[in-house]
């Protein structure tokens, strides 16, 4: 059987420092993920290399058994795979709708010849987008906010917006980075409860996570990594168990 | 309302004309790197006109001059072109540079409005408008005289030229191009310089290296410059050029010592050019000469049609112009065709005064 | 009242440099400064094709804003590989290229001489030579052009160009082609510029390379950020404040020696206020 | 001996460009924005010292006047104007904009008070001339060389041997950074933009002595200056003052295969598609 997601052999070194270095590993499919290690270990290198972001100096990435080396951003959105940054990177001028609105893998209007030469189509197709656009919000719990410029969005609001927004991609392989960093209480709550309702309707999830509370309550798998190399990897109690990652993870270096 | 304002206007047209200002426009570059000639093109004219006015005008009417600024842009002339004519109902636009000049030359002509040229020399003004009226003769007059002076005259068989990049450059090039070698010269090299820029030092080292006998060299500002440049580089050539040498702070520079150049001929009275200096606190050069000729010329056609109780109007104008043909201004300015024919002289520079060699009485 | 109309027929002609300029810099955030070369292609492009070839006025309006849709891809090409301060070098550097070309060029474009007597717009029969006359072409180029514009900004088109210039990765990584997007406005824009530039060429009947310098290419950009940037309405009430602020600023009385230069101080001035207390200009978006 | 003769006035060009691109390397290099009104400065600088010097000054004093005349009016630009924009969040684009806008002031104001004519200082010593190595070249040039590797090395020992150059390097390197670690960038902003303002007094008052004042000639010196100061690297400015050099030789000798209007059409060219070819872009950050 071939994995869902399969990385191979990823080697990236910038300058004089491995980001990362021969680091394999697989995601099963509509299961939650949780990448952890210190910062610094590769974790966003990683998802830079999976999304095409980041060409890798060697290594593979394989999804559903089709092989995603040498693909642009774009592409590798339109085989199913979405990502999140850690530092949000939404359109601060634009309303949480629009924000939803450019997700969306519908290209009608897109282009200026058909902006021109066919609006009334535009317009049809737009006016459906938007009710795409809005049912999504309300599935992140954002419908009374629709309208709602995101520079006056609070934090946690933007972070769901976040995942609102590459829902509307369409993908199944969501690749989420910290998404519940600075969060507490209600807004925490909150998005883990979306990630269990996510993995509920049939996505994958690999969510680079620091919180350790947060990782043994959502993950199914918990991928260890460290100077960009997979040291560990199994089940959220087995990883937690062990006492030399723990020493990794809390004491810094090894 | 209507009645009154109707009234008005009656009473407005039947007061005697003497007590009328008779407004001219100009429009004229009087910002941007071209405004070093625009200014004095235009301090030419205002004194021309207070001079007059100071005498109590034309014909009893005082003169009004309406300077509008086109930063030497064809747009922006002949927007103003259309203002000075719509709203101020001027009959003559006194305008410089070639570019502006050919943007308006077709609406002078469908507006019968009066487009003076006093300074720019380029060929294709000769015949632009019958409405466009220039009162220094084109280049391509003044440098054929160059041409055979040098050949004919002084013996000089190879030439290189230095040239502005712009229009009144390019006209120069060509025409001291086809003049020189129709006189049975030869030109061996041309390099220009671009438009505001000083430095001439390569493109002089170029030309140089071929030679010459001559290099002329046509550009409208930084005389002096140029000659404390050839000078230095220890030129074996003879550096020619036309009415452009004609700038005192290039007489007085004592590097252009041996310059030889056409010129022109314009002269004001000592007084005159006193005055100037004292009013504005420059120098009574060459274009401001010109300028004052050239709103002297429109002067006396204005007078002329008062006298003959004519209304002043560009066709008026344009017909008192070919009428009078002659005008005695700082210069004898005959009128055969749109372009006028003046004497021209062939001076040297020696021991910081221009000296007279030869003077060409206009054909 | 050829004043009022030629100052309309220019300001409309300008409106469409406008939206051209506004389209690059304020939407996209493409830091163009050479919108006016672009829009001096369109001009000489047209003059050539009326004077040396049997085209009618509207083929060769056309023929030029295709060229100009080229040619503009192309010079906006560096601002997809170099970054904003970079690209305003770049673009300096492309501006005065494109003025040296239209200088030197003496067979193209009649060099520092300019080309003088581009025939007259015939149309059906008809020459439009009055600006009177003149105005229903360029009011019919504006309306078109707005249109376009407006048509471009509520469909998705204009929100994915707005998502851009707040941050083309985040746009790739929704699986959308910045590069496409980029392209795209700046055929548009170039359009837009090259069709000006016909319009222009006709209407003065002369071109020379002093219409579309670097001082050219920098009142564009003014009248965008004083109109106010990425609104149409910015676009199109930019051209008309700006071509009449010197008829404004004419009516301050000062010494005619120092009133030419006095009034371009003025209007430098007034760029720095807006900067400082406006930068959204009078009916646009905050840049 | 043509191309001698080309080399040497290349290299002699060059020394004033190569100040221009130095004192224009600094600023840039720190703040980032491409600061226009640089242009008014440097022409601010000569007609400053012009002045003076009509006013009885001897040469150094007025240069001296001059150059700390530049220095206020640089930090000034900074502190009153660039520094609110940038409190307001203004972008880069904003801020151009309003240096453009800052440019038509002062150039302006220097053609009301001084007019556009082409204005000398009258030095007769300035055009006095020496034989070396095969070219005639006037006290004005070789004071000019003279001042271009001093401004270089002077800009050099600033930048790597004093406190301020090195807090001006690290604001240079990471504006973020040097925020939170106390180097107070802004001070640093000023205090570069009132150096690189000074030093670019120096050309400016030596071009003119050997070419003439003109109150709008600065840009396009400017612009050739910017091109060397990217192309040698933003930050560099050994970079800078090279690639000055080496452009105004190659402009020289270009004569010697083409017409000399292309020079700067070619220079520019070769720029765009340097750009094209060297990109610092979309995601090396």
């Amino acid at each position: 059987m071939t994995a869902y997601l399969q990385v191979t052999g990823l080697n990236k070194r910038f300058g004089g420092l491995q980001a990362l270095r021969d680091c394999s590993f697989t995601v099963g499919q509509g299961r939650i993920t949780c990448l952890v290690g210190p910062n610094g270990a590769g974790k966003t290198t990683i998802f830079n290399a999976i999304t095409g972001f980041l060409v890798p100096d060697t290594g593979h990435v394989e999804f559903q058994g089709r092989s995603l080396d040498g693909q642009s951003p774009q592409q590798i959105v339109h085989h199913g795979i979405a990502r999140t940054f850690q530092n949000l990177r939404l359109f601060a001028d634009l309303t949480a709708r629009d924000n939803v609105l450019a997700g969306m893998q519908d290209h009608v209007g897109e282009g200026p010849l058909g902006a021109i030469f066919r609006p009334f189509h535009t317009a049809r197709a737009l006016a459906a987008k938007q009710d795409a656009a809005m049912a999504v919000l309300a599935h992140v719990g954002l419908q009374d906010r629709a309208s709602a410029l995101v520079r006056n969005l609070s934090y946690g609001e933007q972070k769901l917006l976040c995942i609102a927004r590459i829902l509307a991609t369409g993908a199944e392989l969501l690749l989420l980075d910290e998404p519940t960093s600075g969060l507490s209480g209600a807004a925490l709550t909150e998005v883990m409860a979306l990630l269990r309702r996510l993995q509920a309707e049939g996505k994958t999830l690999l969510v680079v996570e620091h919180n350790t509370r947060v990782v043994q309550q959502i993950a199914d798998d918990v991928l260890f990594l460290h100077h960009g190399h997979l040291l560990a990897h199994g089940s959220p109690a087995e990883i937690i168990a062990d006492p030399k990652l723990a020493e990794i993870y809390f004491g810094g270096t090894l | 309302m209507l009645r009154i304002s109707t009234i008005a206007l009656a009473l407005a047209l039947a007061v005697p004309a003497s007590a009328q200002t008779i407004k001219l426009g100009a429009v004229l570059p009087l910002t941007g790197p071209a405004a070093v000639i625009g200014m004095q093109e235009q301090r030419g004219i205002q004194f021309a006109v207070d001079e007059v006015n100071a005498k109590g005008g034309v014909a009893g009417h005082k003169i009004e001059m309406l300077f509008e600024d086109n930063q030497a842009k064809p747009d922006q002339s002949v927007l103003l072109f259309n203002k000075l004519v719509d709203l101020q109902k001027v009959p003559a636009v006194f305008t410089g540079y070639s570019g502006p000049s050919l943007a308006m030359a077709p609406l002078a002509g469908r507006k019968k409005t009066l487009l003076v040229n006093g300074g720019a020399q380029a060929d294709a003004l000769d015949k632009a408008s019958p409405y466009l009226i220039n009162t220094i003769p084109v280049l391509a007059g003044e440098l054929e005289v160059l041409a055979n002076y040098l050949v004919a005259d002084a013996g000089k068989k190879t030439a290189a030229i230095l040239f502005e990049n712009n229009a009144a450059g390019i006209a120069g090039r060509d025409d001291f191009l086809a003049s020189f070698e129709k006189a049975g010269g030869k030109v061996l090299a041309q390099e220009p310089v671009p438009f505001g820029d000083t430095n001439y030092r390569p493109a002089l080292l170029k030309l140089a290296a071929t030679s010459p006998d001559v290099v002329f060299v046509v550009i409208t500002s930084g005389t002096p410059q140029l000659a404390d440049q050839v000078r230095q580089i220890d030129a074996k050539f003879t550096v020619v050029g036309s009415t452009f040498f004609s700038d005192p702070e290039l007489i007085a520079n004592p590097n252009a010592e041996g310059f030889t150049h056409t010129q022109v001929l314009i002269n004001a009275p000592e007084g005159m050019a006193a005055a100037f200096k004292a009013k504005y606190g420059t120098e009574f050069d060459f274009f401001p000469k010109q300028y004052y000729n050239a709103a002297t010329v429109v002067m006396t056609c204005v007078e002329k049609l008062l006298k003959d109780g004519k209304p002043v109007t560009g066709e008026n104008l344009l017909a008192a112009l070919k009428e009078i043909k002659t005008f005695k201004g700082l210069t004898t300015t005959v009128f055969n065709t749109n372009t006028a024919a003046t004497q021209i002289n062939m001076n040297r520079i020696n021991g910081k005064q221009d000296n007279l060699l030869k003077v060409i009485a206009p054909k | 009242m050829d004043f009022l109309t030629t100052y309309i027929v220019l300001a409309e002609i300008y409106v469409l440099l406008g939206l051209s300029t506004n389209l690059l810099v304020g939407i996209v955030g493409i830091f163009s400064v050479s919108q006016a070369a672009v829009f001096g292609v369109g001009a000489y492009l047209t003059a050539f094709l009326l004077m040396h070839t049997a085209l009618p006025f509207p083929v060769a309006v056309l023929l030029a804003a295709a060229f100009c849709v080229g040619l503009n891809i192309l010079v906006t090409l560096p601002s997809l590989r170099v970054s904003g301060d970079y690209f305003v070098v770049t673009s300096f550097g492309i501006q005065l290229l494109a003025t040296a070309v239209f200088t030197n060029w003496t067979g193209g474009t009649g060099g520092a001489n300019g080309l003088p007597g581009v025939p007259a717009p015939l149309i059906l029969g008809h020459e439009f030579t009055e600006p009177t006359e003149f105005i229903a072409l360029t009011t019919i180029g504006m309306a078109l052009g707005c249109l376009c514009f407006w048509l471009m900004m509520r469909a998705p088109f204009g929100a994915l160009l707005r998502a851009i210039r707040e941050d083309e990765l985040a746009v790739a990584a929704l699986g959308k082609s910045v590069l496409g997007a980029k392209v795209s406005a700046a055929a548009l824009a170039g359009a837009f510029a090259g069709s000006a530039g016909g319009l222009y060429a006709t209407f003065l009947s002369f071109v020379d390379p002093s219409s579309f310098d670097l001082d050219a290419s920098i009142f564009l950009l003014t009248m965008v950020v004083v109109g106010g940037a990425r609104t149409l309405a910015g676009s199109v009430l930019g051209p008309f404040v700006l071509l009449a602020l010197p008829q404004i600023l004419a009516l301050i009385d000062i010494p005619t020696s120092i009133a030419a230069a006095a009034r371009q101080l003025i209007y430098g001035l007034l760029l720095i206020v807006f900067m400082l207390f406006r930068p959204q200009g009078l009916l646009g978006e905050k840049l | 001996m043509l191309w001698l003769n080309l080399l040497i006035n290349g290299l002699v060009w060059g020394c004033a460009l190569g100040m221009v691109a130095v004192s224009f390397s600094l600023i840039f290099a720190t703040t980032r924005f491409f600061h226009v009104a640089h242009a008014a400065v440097y022409g601010l600088g000569g007609y400053v010292s012009w002045s003076a010097l009509k006013h009885g000054l001897p040469e150094w004093a007025a240069l001296l006047v001059g150059i700390v005349v530049c220095g206020l009016a640089g930090a000034a630009i900074q502190k009153l104007l660039y520094e609110r924009l940038d409190r307001r969040g203004a972008t880069h684009l904003v801020i151009l904009i309003a240096s453009l806008g800052l440019s038509a002031v002062m150039q302006n104001g220097i053609a009301a008070i001084y007019t556009s004519n082409v204005l000398q200082y009258g030095l007769p010593w300035g055009n006095r001339t020496t034989i070396i190595g095969g070219a005639l070249l006037t006290n004005t040039q070789m004071l000019t060389v003279v001042f271009g590797i001093l401004s270089y090395l002077g800009a050099m020992w600033f930048a790597h041997r004093t406190v301020l150059g090195k807090r001006m390097r690290a604001v240079a390197s990471n504006p973020f950074l040097a925020e939170i670690t106390r180097l107070q960038p802004r001070q640093v902003h000023i205090a570069v933009m009132a150096i690189g303002s000074a030093l670019v007094c120096i050309p400016g008052v030596l071009v003119p002595l050997d070419l003439g004042l003109q109150p709008f000639g600065g840009v396009p010196i400017l612009l050739t200056a910017t091109i060397a100061v990217i192309a040698g690297g933003v930050g560099s400015i050994s970079g800078a003052f090279v690639l000055a050099l080496v452009i105004a030789v190659l402009q020289n000798l270009s004569l010697l295969v083409m017409p000399g209007e292309w020079s700067i059409g070619i220079t520019f060219g070769i720029f765009v598609i340097f750009m094209l070819f060297r990109p610092r872009g979309l995601f090396t950050g």
